[in-house]
């Protein structure tokens, strides 16, 4: 969606203001966030995508006026709610009104946790089909503008570039967003910074992103 | 009145009346009655985060790919399986990608959309890179942004910026700075800085990581 | 610039929400912001397009979180500040600290807001080239970011259009909003909504922009 | 927690700590004191736009359209010319387009940047208008945007946005209203509301008009 995570290109939002010596957490409130982000995903009701989902869908002017820990916390409010694992009541009053609901896998413990994180969880699938284009070809970006979860960000929609890598099949996010697995080609395709940006764009510049396979479509190999 | 409204990971209320150190207690209280989650898996994740991964494991990869050509051979074939080598994967970085900096070519990471980082070489992403200033320019303004971190480069260095935008993960290997001939692998990765592998910054030179 | 102005097929806004009945004004300080924005503009010390620079320019956060007077209000106070015509400080206490600066035009009397408001300001001027495009062609809308003002949305850039309208040659808003004065064509380009939004796009549906000339570039006459 | 975050004309703070009502009265006390502003200008001006000049004044415009072919020629060649016959015009208005729905061809009037908006003729723009939801959306998805109306219009219709990217400012002429045949202009202008006038509406039915 064309919401305001879709920052690439963007203006006015002023410096960048790196923090000298910055530690992982700035306040417990944090850790904990973040922690029962990665907990709670772990029972397996939400992918990543949808989980990404929940974030963007929040009001613009709630996300750009968050810390990102803040957005993390409310997006995951609202994913217990819509998966149903927590009754908004609950959430106000901070007390359980009602008993759990069966979870897709179970609560995550300490040893668990270790694993997952020393684990990890790969996106890489067996490919359905052949891959669509070779490292070398040309590629438009196409222009789509859909309401729900897409990585394909606005500035490179409709642009022309050049595939330079292939990383295999991976879970689709436009789908995994929608609980659907789709696994489709992922490739790294490079854009020319006057491609993207037009006039008076750094020379210098080359920008690419990690585009899939269902966002790329076939350009005549002229030029 | 505030000139700047930036938001801070810590300070300023929510626009809503929204109070995120309540809500986050009052929400681990809900999840732990029901039996959603268990605090001690918590624990485990915030000590993960706070004392084990961090740019220390990115810096050590990058001190051995300076040192050994095989391993940098390896390294920038794939990313993962070389990271894995010592010991460094998992979550937030089941697909390393590691990009290297030349003479000519400088590499910088960002995530347009959210916040993807390699979390097994670099631990949690630092608030800049998460924020919106970050993010807006350094795909179209890289060089302005390199100025806000101190770093001018050459304009004859071509610029490359990855945008996060899948579940591929970078690192930049950074040129290794002049004056560090002889150096051990471990007073090596003390030059690597965070920013150096995400490129907003450089690796140190051996003086200044003295000093 | 790509402020938070920009917001032609942005999400996550919510519905509409018209108001019954609604009154010109909601609050007496809205009259008063409004008075005070036309009054102060009539000094001729910016234009309309520096105006509207000086709203876009507002941080982001701000910019979606405020209502439109207030928008206008902070503007005002940044324009008078940036013109040199108060101080921040008088602006903070409310009091004068210094003498008034000159001003281009005189202050507005109560018959001249009459004749303002009745006859208005024309943009338009006489052209200093002829018109580059006729009606009936394709033209493209130009790949361009600048930093400063413009009034060719996002959505539009990069698209082919078709001209419907020439108005003649206007002030030049880019120009403008830096103090120049340079009129150029004004057209208007209409696009069908397939180009603008590509997939999933209304069938039905055609956009129309008014683009001045130099955001337009033409394109081979196929198709 | 406060779900809708919209802004409103009057009511939630500025985030941060600015408060319009207090600002606005330092400012008017200050440019006053400074010389550069006259207060009854300032009245002269509130008045106007609280009183004088409104959606009125549009409906005149399109009444007589639908009721004089000549005029409705007119208007359509030159909005600016015709609305001046009727005594409108001036700022927010110096270049006025109309133009003209038909039952094949719904017209819908939005500034995507701003709020531009024929003034002389509408008089200011509703909160809506100026507000993100609808600059956002009315390009995209006007459909949706007319179902936040109560409006739905025929598949087959097709629609024409207009975004008011410079100082032309646009009127919609719409359909006159199945009943309304021997109505006397002034009964016609009745018909005709302000949505109708951006095309977010249509005019209003006789009956329901009475209603």
């Amino acid at each position: 969606m064309n919401g305001a995570q879709d920052l690439g290109g963007a203006m006015g939002f002023g410096p960048v203001r790196p923090e000298k010596a910055e530690p992982a957490f700035h306040a417990r409130w944090e850790e904990r966030a973040l922690a029962l982000t990665l907990a709670a995903g772990a029972l397996g009701e939400w992918s990543i995508d949808e989980g990404r989902y929940a974030r963007e869908s929040l009001h613009p002017a709630l996300y750009l006026n968050a810390s990102y820990y803040e957005i993390w916390l409310r997006a995951l409010e609202k994913l217990l709610r819509d998966k149903k694992l927590l009754e908004g009541k609950e959430l106000e009053t901070g007390r359980a009104s009602r008993p759990a609901a069966k979870t897709r896998r179970p609560k995550l413990t300490a040893d668990g946790a270790r694993r997952l994180m020393a684990k990890g969880t790969p996106y890489r699938r067996e490919p359905c089909a052949p891959a669509r284009f070779a490292v070398g070809g040309r590629v438009r970006a196409k222009v789509m503008n859909p309401h729900g979860h897409t990585r394909l960000p606005r500035y490179a929609r409709g642009k022309v570039g050049v595939v330079e890598r292939i990383h295999g099949a991976h879970v689709f996010p436009d789908a995994s967003a929608r609980g659907q697995s789709e696994p489709v080609w992922l490739y790294t395709v490079a854009f020319p910074a006057r491609e993207l940006w037009g006039e008076g764009a750094d020379p210098t510049l080359t920008v690419s992103i990690e585009a899939f396979e269902p966002y790329l479509e076939p350009l005549p190999s002229k030029g | 009145m505030a000139s700047c409204p930036c938001p801070t990971e810590h300070g300023r209320p929510a626009i809503d009346g929204y109070d995120p150190v309540a809500r986050v207690k009052a929400l681990e209280q809900l999840l732990v009655e029901k039996g959603y989650v268990d605090p001690l898996a918590l624990d485990v994740i915030v000590e993960t985060y706070a004392h084990e991964v961090g740019p220390m494991n990115g810096a050590k990869v990058v001190a051995k790919a300076w040192t050994d050509a095989d391993y940098r051979g390896r390294l920038l074939a794939n990313g993962t399986e070389a990271a894995a080598e010592l010991g460094f994967g998992g979550r937030g970085g089941e697909h390393i990608v590691v990009v290297e900096n030349t003479p000519r070519l400088h590499n910088l990471i960002v995530c347009t959309l959210c916040s993807c980082y390699p979390w097994p070489l670099l631990g949690l992403p630092p608030v800049w890179y998460k924020s919106p200033p970050y993010r807006s320019r350094a795909v179209i303004e890289p060089r302005a942004v390199l100025r806000d971190f101190g770093v001018t480069l050459p304009e004859t260095t071509a610029i490359r910026v990855w945008d996060s935008t899948a579940e591929t993960r970078y690192l930049v290997l950074p040129l290794r700075p002049e004056g560090s001939e002889g150096l051990s692998e471990e007073r090596l990765a003390s030059l690597v800085t965070r920013e150096a592998m995400i490129g907003t910054g450089l690796a140190l030179v051996p003086a200044r990581a003295a000093a």
